[in-house]
Formats: C-alpha cells, structure tokens, sequence
C-alpha cells in the first residue's frame, strides 16, 4: 500500500502546474466561455502529447498510466483550465481503440490529438433520457450511406463541433436495445441543424441538434450494424470519473478558506466565525473522501481492472459532494453570496452562485444519481432487478 | 384551534390564485427579469384595482381592514406565481412597519396612497458586512439642527429603484445598547443624494443597493421615536421573516405541484418514472417537508397577526422554510432531469428565487442561531 | 385560523397536568418499566374517563374531541407517564365501533374503559411484515369455532394481554387479501404460548405468540368472515401518530437543555459549548415542526376528515425527528452519552442512549418509513404504482 | 501508488478471516458481554499463538517486524469480527506507544511478554469533562522525590481491569503551555490504590473507569520524558483514532454484508425486499459510505505507518468513518426490519458498537472542529 504518486507521476504534476502558470492568464478565475483560449490552449496541451496522452503511441498517445490522466484531470480541474477535450479524447478514442476499423481510426483520432477537431455525444433524445434505448432517431440504409431523421437534444458542444457520435435507430422492429447503430456524423453535412439551449446558469453548454435526411457515409458505422448499444455502453463507462468533480469542490473550498482567513474580505461578510469553519472542515473531510475514491478507479484501471461499482460510487459521491460545498459556500457568504459576478460587491467573483447553478446538472448528466445508485446496487452489490 | 383558512381567506386565496394565472404566467415573470423596474407595472396596477396592497391597512386608511394573516394568504399566491410586484415590500415593509409605529399625520398622508397602489414602499435594513438584527444597523444619520443628514450603503433593499418611501434603519446613537440608538427614517425614493441601483443576484428579483450620499431627513420623517426604532424594526423583521416564508410556501407547492404532473406523464423504461419508487420516495420527502414548512409559516404569521410575541415562531418559520424550500428545488430538478435546468423550464426560475429568498431576512443558520441564543439563555423556544 | 387550543381543551391540560403532578412518584423519570404502576394509572385515568375520552358515551366514552386526545396524548408522552392503552382504548375501541356486532361491543369495551382488560394486536409473522396480507396463521372452520394454528411475531406486551385482535387466514384459496378473517382470542385459551423477544435496548416488549389448536369462539368474529383486511386496514389508520414521537424528541430536548444551562450538571461534560446550543436548535425546529404536523392530523379529524397523506407524514416525520433528536443528544454528550443508567457517571440517567436504542423500531413499526412513504407519494399525491 | 494491500497483507486478512469465523462466532460476542473480563481468554491465546499481539513489534522484541499498516489489517477483521479481545489496547494503544517513546530497558523488558501476548496494556487518556487532546489532561501526578503520587480518575480506559500495565496521561506541570506538562507514566494494572471498574455502557465492550488513590510510580516509570509527553500523546492518540476507524470499516464491511444477504433472500410482496428501489438505494448509499471510509481509514493508518505527520488525515478519517459507521447502521435496520432489532440477531451487536466506537478517540465534530482550527490558521488540509 503506498498512497503517494511516483516520482514521474509528482513530476508530470510540476511540469502541469508550470505549464498552466505559464499559459493561463494572470489570475485566471476560469470565469466566462473564452473558446479561443479554449482552442489555443487545446493545441499547445497537444504540442506537448497531454490531451491523449492516455492513448497508444501510434494514434498520437503516449501510453500514459490512468494515475497520469488522473493528475491532468485532476489539475486542470482544480485550476479550471480550459483546452480538455472530454469528447474526442476520453470519449471516441478509447471507443474507436476497440471498435473502430483501422481505417477509422487513422482518419479520426489523428486531428483529436491534434486538438483540431472538436466533437460531441449524439445520444439523449426528448424521448430517451435515462431510458437511453429507447431512442428513436432513425437511420434508413440507402445503400452506401444511411439516411438520418429526428432529432437529440442536451448535447454539449454541438456548436462548436465538426463531428458527432451518433447514436442512432437502424431496426426499428428489433427489440430496443438491438437496433441501434453507432455512427460519425458531419456536422457541416446538409440537412444537420443545431439550436442553442440556455441554462438555469445563463450559458450555453446544451443544445439540440435536428437531423433532415442527413447523408451519412456507410464508412462512418462503428462496429457492426445494429450493435451500436454495446459501443454506445462502452463508452459511457469513459464518461463516469469523480476526480473532476472532487478537484473542483476542493478549489471552491481554499477560494472560500483563503477569503476567511483575510480580514479584510472576511469583513465584508461580517467576519469569519467559528460556524463557518466547522461547515467548512465538514466539506473539506467530503472533498478528501471524494478525491480518494476517484483515486482509486484511476487505481483499479492502472492494474487493468474495469471499476464498475466504484466509478459509479465515484460520480454520485463527487457530484453531491460539489452541491453541498457550493450550498454551503452560499450559506457562509450570506446575502451576499447571490450577487453574480459583474455585481462589484460579489464575493468572490460570484463563483459560489455559479458553482451552485451548475451543480444541479452534475447530478443528472451522464447518468442521473439514480441510474447510479440502481447500478451500485445491482451490478455492484448483487441485489436483483426490481 | 382551526388550522384551516376562513372562508373568506379562501376566496381571497382562489380569487388571487385565478388573477395571477391569468395575468402572470411565467413569461411575464421571465421578461421581468430583464427589466430595470423589476416588476410588472400592468400587474401592479390590477393587484391595486383589486385592494391587495390595502389588504392589512385598516378602512379608515382608504384599506380592506384585514389582518396580516389575510394578506400572507396573497402572499402565498404570489409566491406560487413567482408575481414580479412590489406587494411584499409596500404591503408588509412598508403599510404594516408604518401602522406599527408611524405618527397618526404620517399614517394620514400615506396609507391611503398606499392602500390605493398609488405610493410604493419599502425598507432599507441590512449594510455590508451585516445582520438582520437591530444592533447590526450601523448606516450613520447625523442629527443637524431639525435634520437628519445619512451617509452610507444599504444592501438588498427590494424594490428601492421604484419605491416612493424607502423605510431605512439608521443609527442616531452610538454608545447606547445594541437595540438602543436606532432610529427609522422615511425617506424620499427621490430624495437628493439617494441612488438606488439593483443588485445583480441570480434571482434578478429587483433588489437594490442603495447609497446615501448627504441625504437629508426632517425630524418630521422619523417612523415612532428617535433612537427608539430598534424594537420596531425587530417587529418588522420578524413580520418579513415570516411573510417570506409564506411567500417560500407558495412557491414550494408550486414546485411540487409541476414535479407530480410531469412525473405523471414523463415515460421512461415503459412506465411513468413517477411509478420508480426512488422518485416517488423523492416526492414524498417534498411533501413532508412542504407540509411542515405551510404549518410553521402559517403559525408565525398568525401569531404575529394577533398581536401576540412571536419572536421563536418567526425564527422556527423561516429556519424551517429556508432549508425545507431549497430540499424540494433541489429533488424537483432531481425528478425532472435535464429539461429542469434549462432557462426556457419555469422550474429553474423557482429555484434561483428560493436561494434569494433563503437569504431574505436571515437564513436558516441565522435564526437558529438566534434560537440558539435563546435557549442557551434557559428560554425553552 | 387559531393556533390556540381553546378554554376547555386548556383546563383539560390543565386537569390532566395536576393530575400527574399528584400520581406519578416524585421525580418521575419514566424509567424501568413498571407493570404495577402501569395497571394503577391506568384505573385511575379509566376513573376520570380519560382512557376512553374518544369513545361513544354509552360505552364508557366522554366523546371528546381528536383534540382532547391529542393533548392527552402529547402530555403523556412528554411526561412519560404509564398507563396508556394503544391497543384496548386506541386500536380495538375505535374498530368494534365500526365493524363489532352490538354483543361484541358490550362484552369488549367497558373492561377496556375501566382499565381492567389488557389487549395485544396479533397482525405479523415471521413471513408477514410490511406485506402483512400475506399472512398465513389459518383458522379453521369447524362448526362454531374457529380452530387457529400457526404463529404471530412482534406482538407488543402480548405476556400482558388478556385478548388479542387477530388477523388469521380463513380461506388459503382466495387472493390474499380476500381470505382473511379478524378474531378476538382469548390469551389463555389452551394452545397459546407466549415466548419473549428481547430487544437491542435490552427491554422485553415484543412477543412471539404461538397458537396450537386454539378455538374461538365464531361470536368472535368481527365483521365479515374472509372480509377481515378491511377492519384490519382501518384499525392501522387509528395506529399512526406522530404527536408521541413529537412530545418525547421535545421531552429530550428540554431535559438536555436543563442538563446545559445547569453549570454543574454541565461540568461533567466539560461545559456547554456553542456548537451545542446551534444542534440543539436545529432539533427543536423539528420538533416544533413535528408538533404542527400531529396537531394538523388531529385537527383534521376534528373536522371528521380522514387523514391519509398526512397521517404518514407525521408518523414519518415525528419517528425521524426522534431519531435525530437521540442522535444529536449522544453527540452534545460525548464519550458520557454510552453509559446506562445503572452507571453512576451516566448523564440524564442514561436517557439518551437508551432512547437512541429504542428509536430504531419507530421507523420500522407500525408501518415503516418506506411503506408511508410509498402511501404519502401514491395514495396522497397520485403517483402510479410502481 | 498502490491501494492494494500487499500479498502478505492479502494472506494476513484471509488468515484472521478465516480464524475469527471458526473461534470467533457471534456467540462468543455475545457471551463476553455479560463477562467482567469484558473479552475471550481462549480467543486472546489463540491471536497470541499466531503472533497477533507481536506483529508490529520489532523482531528483536520477540514481534514479527511488522508494521502499523499490517497490524490495521488485522483490526479491520477483528473489528469486522466484533472481536472480544485486547488486541486494539495490547498492540495500538500500548506496543506503539512504548515503541515511540520507552526507553530500551523499559522496551526491553515490556515488549517481548506483549509480543508473547503474555502482558496487555492499555492506554488511561480521557478524564471527567475532559476531551482527546493533551491538553485536556489533568489528571494530577505530585513530584514526591523520587516518584510521582496519581490521585484522580480516568474515564473508558479500555480493558483495564485486565491490563497488566496502563500508559497514564497525568499532569506534572501546571503552569506550562497547553501540551507542555504531561507525562506518560507506565502504572501496574495490580498497583496500590489503582481500582479499575467496568463502566456500564450500551456496548458492554470492557471499558473501564480507572480511579487513582495515591497510586505510586517511581521515576523509571516514565515512558518517555517527565513533562514532554503531549506530543506522543498526541500521535498516540492519531494512531488511535486512525485504528478505530480501520476497526470500523470492518464492522461497517460485515453490516452491508449481512444486509445484503438478508435482502437476497427475504421476500415480501412475492419478491425480494432487495429488488425495491428504495431498499437499493439505502444500500447504495452504504456501499458509497464503506469505500470513502476504508479509504479515507487506510490513508491515516498508512501515513502514520509511514511515520509520516499525518494529523489532518486522522481527523479526516475519525470525522468520515465515525459518521458513515452509525449511517450504515442506521440503513441496515431499516433494510432488516424488526428483526434486526431484537438481542438474538448480530446487527444491533454493530450497531451498538458502533456508537461506542463513534465516541473513542473524537467523534465526527471533534476532529471536525480540530481540522477547522487548522484552517481558521490557515493550514489547508
């Protein structure tokens, strides 16, 4: 047992840290949507083998252990740097690495290391949310291509994206989990329309996305017809990590510690009283115990080992932790906690209001807190299906 | 013992349920919060045909002669229907503070413009860095001659960008005990030197930060006594505390309400998801917690209304609501999935206000604390 | 709206409040269990027709209000104060009132209204819990008695009883709600045996009962034969209450703050401290909360309404209130809390742990928190089954 | 980094597995209960035969060399056994204690009999009104020339009354700072005017009030230096702490086991309880509580193993597991029912444990409030 990271592994840490100290802006809060930054970030990130430095070498990788793709995530998270690519990079190219046809792979995963091209997740319909096979877009083969028609809402990034993965019906009269197709779609293809939708906190992360008899080249099917479901469940065990979620709880909490502990800015909320460090030291025990789980999935994949249960315990955990710190940050903050960050009198930056908007869609993406706990329950703990 | 409204309460309480669902629906509560008024003057003005900000202010002041508890059954209402009015302040912060402790010309000259919806009203309490307490009044009114001049920053002041009369909490008295020394002025909303500017919070719910740069007030303009205001304004805020948590209630049910329907109609894995016992152990949890919060609203509010010292029903109430409010927006987006948290829901515009509201005069850490200090003091609550 | 009780309803407080001033010993700490004291209290509340306050005049009753009982019962649990009937005055009364042949009601209720005749409720069994209508206790047909086999758990003071309420099944081929009848056994008929259950607070209130051809008498019968599940689910609606659960989480808060303001008492746990007064707030919030939501239950009845929804909430409410209540005591006690009150050192006499004991069978008796919360969400907001 | 437990550790925890389910029934923790000893005589030689006591002894103390990790893997299992035996104050609170800070001759003479499991030794810590840090110490030790004289009490010292030696924290200096002035003095369990009694407690788990009536202990008595005892006081006390939640976690592990089985097999409404969601979600919510809890247990135990400064990862883990431990419980009677509830079935044998243990060493808002003073001074943990 040894709960300290290797000498490489503490060094990729420093060389991280530099590389943020140097290539963020001074005093970046991670506040506001600067997609240039995004992007320019994204690409030195590639420059330097860091964006999938998780896959093989020979896709543009480096083979890296989980425990280093953990500390990336974990750091970038902390520090809210922009540049990762949650889609393309722990999201396509592990699906491709097991489905996808040689041909595949050397024509997309070469501009995701890159950091060139953007894609999204073409999988939550109005109509199949948690319920996800029960998607009806369909995809009618028209010989060398399919014909798509419907439409899929909640999908991050759609405005910016060149591709998507498409989760798609191709047998309408198979049962529902075994008529689905698993397929890459261009989005600049004819037919592709894509409608922003705002969020409780203001921004424009979501969006839905129509299909009018979009072409798609036959070439674009990943694994084999009518099997999508499998790839499409493949992949959302890359979707599950807490670390994130874990890392940012523990930054709202020294923004919120380094706050009290100067007098000057604890004074605008009247002072800092021994309440507000005990709810504190309660979050902070939370944030631990939620970082020391997403340390252990990262852990039990570095022995090659798929953490089912724990990725899940991972998610719930580091998801509802980040509600209790964001809620008790605005309880410590007082009335002034509500102010949004272009009020002069937000403390800081209005974060804490922001954080806690956020925080009711970590509960609910990529799987609710629920479908979770069903899986914690059943695949985990062997209870049987209600 | 009657836990049930009068008969007349309920009227009124169907009558204002069907004017609000009528004339504020939740797009007009939308397009409000892009508005620098902040409300719905349209609104207002058919609330006011209606007598709802006369309601508490007695017949001889141009008012309907009901009680606080009769208007708390509107405020209820409105805080179903999210109403972007000013009601809570010229009703409640200002008519009832004024009724309290106002000089008879002051009430003469006032409450009917208020009871007509002619005059708005409001009440300037909480600096930066401060309470909701009397001793935590620290804004400074300097005594010149026959005057009065105020210098300094009131936070949270709802509705000051529109108001007519802004109650506000000074302290004349420095070296008095802490709920000594405070004194409460009517101020002009136009008065020279005053700039009301409204807070940017995420509940653009028409709050102000309002500066007071040399305003000047008559002698004529202090609300009851000088240096003497410090019992009133707790009377005033323990009215507010309660009567926010009513309005709390109002918007609770409503949430519930919107969360049962689409649960009903909302199929995933072939069955309604409210038939998942997770979620409807969910909404049980609301229904406990929006069942014990109407109870202890109404209690606070009630015993307020007659008069009566209600100081730990207030705290409870508002103790209480705060957190049980925020529990049901919490699992009603929970229940919804994604579709709650978009800004085209209305469920989301109930939740950004619960955490606004929550804050309104003490949370529920605040008034526990204040229990707290109470009971320490062998005062059992 | 009036939150207060009225002058009668006052003096009744009043009457009852002096009367255990004169007949509980001094000091009274309701602890032990006292069987001698239990019976004596109870023939002189039967004295003052306060056991049966709620009954119909002609069988013993005063026809007092749903309010009157509710004080009744507020004050004596605050008081923990012995002599109650839950089942004789509570369940059985109220029942035979509505399903007893006029023969049953005059031979059953006036024992039970002078305090003379003990009753138990034989409604569990070992495969029959929550899903108590699968129970399988039979009861035979043979002329003019039924012959009864099979065994009851869980029966509270069932060593006590002289009759039990219970449910056997009558005919094994219908469905199993259909075919179960509601009997009234004599306890010393010949085949009952008793056999205690000692609990986790080491006290010995539950029972196994078993019956070996025991017959009863068809006179015994109440209501309609195979048409006994009916009675029996009325007979739970008289069962659930939160206002004990209330009155006693408000009982330990008292004794707890009196511990804490007392300087000396409080010495032994290293003096009160603030954090103690803040939990010890947020517990009479509940319990204030708890009290509001017994007080609607029984104003409602008032009204000759039916509560449902809120009869399960206040029973899930008022048992969780306690919980947290016991919880928050053992907190605030420290390493002290643990001892029982046969240790000298022992806060409160012990109270705290004991009650935290004990706290754990409210969530689960008499219908558990799952099963009213399936009620509250089905029956009271309309959800589909599930 | 390595989450695993080593081979030997692995081989270890399948052996004391193995062993505790043949010698170590439920029974058996059910019939120490009632036991003055308070533990198993035969179980504590069969622990001994294995090396138990001795296995974080150094091998020339007659111990097997091992750590204070390995030795946490054996409480796990003991914990998760419900043990009746001396190990945890044998080996934790006495063995590592002496290790730290004894002098050879003392070591010399002590360690090889604990390692034999010939001697047990206990740890006398907590005092009337008094807390789990070394400045609450005050349990008086008069400098009488060549000697101190203890009078005074000390309050759940674990197996005492069958302790061949107690560590005592006493006070010799008074006007010192807060961890200046205590002293660890190594007090006979058989010494004159020592009166150990077993307290009365929900747990019946063998923890004793120790009263000291002119108890005599010369100078070589001292374990360590006179005056200089609070700092290993307090790392004695982090090892506590960290312990009693690796001991937790194991009887935390055993209660969703036993759930978990109970709800495979128990069938109402023609399935089994375990198919209803609401049930699962309770053990869900375990199972999420026993993986932070073995975690955040292992990191402390680690980092002390490591001789590492590992303050803030104690409190972490006494704060996390203590709460978690009695929320596992708290699920598991509800998930059995009644059943669960009575003196015949094991959980409640947990359960009340549970809450014993809560208290040893800090609970949840003790080490809360220790961390929160590390923050407020501006350490981040």
């Amino acid at each position: 047992m040894d709960f300290r990271f290797s000498q490489d592994e503490e060094q990729f840490r420093q060389d991280l840290l530099a590389f943020l100290g140097a290539e963020l802006p001074p005093g970046w809060e991670g506040l506001g949507d600067d997609w240039n930054l995004t992007l320019a970030t994204r690409r030195k990130l590639a420059e330097r083998g860091w964006l999938t430095m998780h896959w093989p070498k020979e896709y543009g990788g480096q083979e890296a252990s989980p425990l280093l793709s953990l500390i990336f995530n974990e750091e970038m998270s902390y520090h809210r740097a922009p540049g990762r690519d949650p889609f393309g990079a722990r999201m396509l190219g592990p699906t491709l690495m097991i489905y996808g046809s040689e041909e595949q792979k050397r024509r997309f995963l070469p501009p995701v290391a890159r950091g060139e091209a953007q894609w999204c997740q073409g999988y939550s319909e109005p109509q199949a949310g948690s319920d996800l096979a029960s998607l009806s877009v369909r995809a009618q083969d028209r010989g060398d291509h399919f014909l798509v028609n419907g439409s899929k809402i909640w999908t991050s990034l759609a405005h910016r994206a060149d591709w998507m993965m498409l989760l798609a019906r191709t047998d309408p009269e198979a049962p529902k989990h075994r008529g689905i197709s698993f397929l890459l779609v261009d989005m600049r293809s004819p037919g592709v329309e894509t409608r922003p939708i705002i969020n409780m906190a203001g921004s424009h992360e979501f969006n839905e996305v129509f299909f009018d008899d979009v072409e798609v080249p036959k070439v674009n099917l990943v694994g084999e017809r009518d099997r999508g479901w499998y790839v499409a469940v493949t992949l959302l065990d890359f979707e599950r990590s807490g670390i994130d979620h874990a890392a940012a709880s523990r930054r709202l909490l020294d923004d919120l510690s380094a706050f009290l502990r100067d007098d000057e800015s604890a004074a605008l909320i009247g002072g800092a009283r021994r309440w507000m460090w005990d709810l504190l030291a309660e979050r902070y025990v939370e944030a631990e115990v939620a970082r020391l789980i997403a340390y252990r999935v990262a852990w039990m994949q570095t022995g090659g080992l798929a953490p089912n249960k724990e990725a899940s315990i991972s998610k719930v955990f580091g998801t509802e932790t980040f509600q209790r710190v964001a809620d008790t940050g605005l309880k410590i903050l007082g009335p002034l906690g509500q102010l949004t960050g272009d009020d002069p009198r937000a403390p800081l930056h209005g974060r804490f209001q922001e954080a806690w908007r956020h925080s009711f869609a970590n509960t609910i993406a990529a799987g609710t807190s629920e479908v979770q706990r069903n899986i914690i329950a059943g695949r985990g703990l062997g209870l049987p299906r209600g | 013992m009657n836990l049930d409204l009068s008969e007349t309460q309920q009227m009124l309480k169907a009558g204002a349920r069907e004017l609000l669902a009528r004339e504020c629906p939740y797009d007009l509560v939308r397009e409000t919060e892009g508005d620098p008024a902040g409300f719905s003057r349209p609104l207002w003005r058919q609330m006011s045909a209606l007598g709802w900000p006369g309601l508490a202010v007695p017949e001889r002041y141009g008012g309907a002669g009901g009680s606080f508890m009769d208007l708390a059954v509107l405020l209820e209402e409105t805080g179903r229907a999210l109403a972007p009015a000013p009601l809570f302040s010229t009703a409640v912060l200002g008519a009832l503070t004024l009724l309290d402790a106002a000089s008879d010309p002051m009430k003469d000259d006032l409450l009917p413009r208020i009871a007509a919806g002619q005059a708005l009203a409001t009440l300037a309490v909480v600096e930066p860095g401060g309470g909701w307490e009397p001793q935590d009044v620290k804004l400074q009114a300097r005594r010149d001659g026959e005057r009065f001049v105020i210098n300094g920053v009131k936070l949270f002041v709802p509705n000051a960008h529109a108001s007519d009369f802004i109650i506000t909490a000074v302290r004349t008295a420095q070296d008095a005990g802490p709920e000594e020394g405070v004194t409460l002025l009517l101020v002009p909303g136009a008065a020279e030197g005053l700039t009301p500017v409204p807070h940017r919070n995420l509940a653009s719910d028409g709050q102000c930060e309002v500066t007071f740069d040399g305003v000047s007030a008559p002698l004529s303009a202090v609300v009851g006594r000088v240096d003497e205001g410090g019992p009133v304004l707790r009377r005033t805020l323990q009215r507010a505390a309660a009567a926010k948590a009513v309005e709390m209630v109002g918007s609770a049910e409503a949430v519930l309400d919107m969360t049962v329907d689409y649960l009903k109609q909302r199929v995933q894995f072939g069955r309604p998801v409210g038939a998942f016992q997770a979620v409807q152990h969910h909404c049980a949890n609301m229904s406990i917690d929006l069942e014990g919060s109407r109870l202890a609203a109404y209690q606070a509010v009630w015993k307020l209304s007659q008069g009566q010292e209600a100081a730990r029903e207030a705290s409870t109430a508002k103790a209480w609501v705060s957190d049980a409010c925020l529990r049901i927006c919490s699992l009603a987006h929970q229940c919804h999935g994604a579709v709650g948290f978009t800004q085209e829901h209305n469920l989301q515009l109930h939740t950004r206000r619960a955490r606004s509201q929550e804050q309104a005069y003490g949370d529920a850490g605040f008034h526990r604390r204040l229990l707290a200090r109470g009971l320490a003091a062998s005062q059992t609550p």
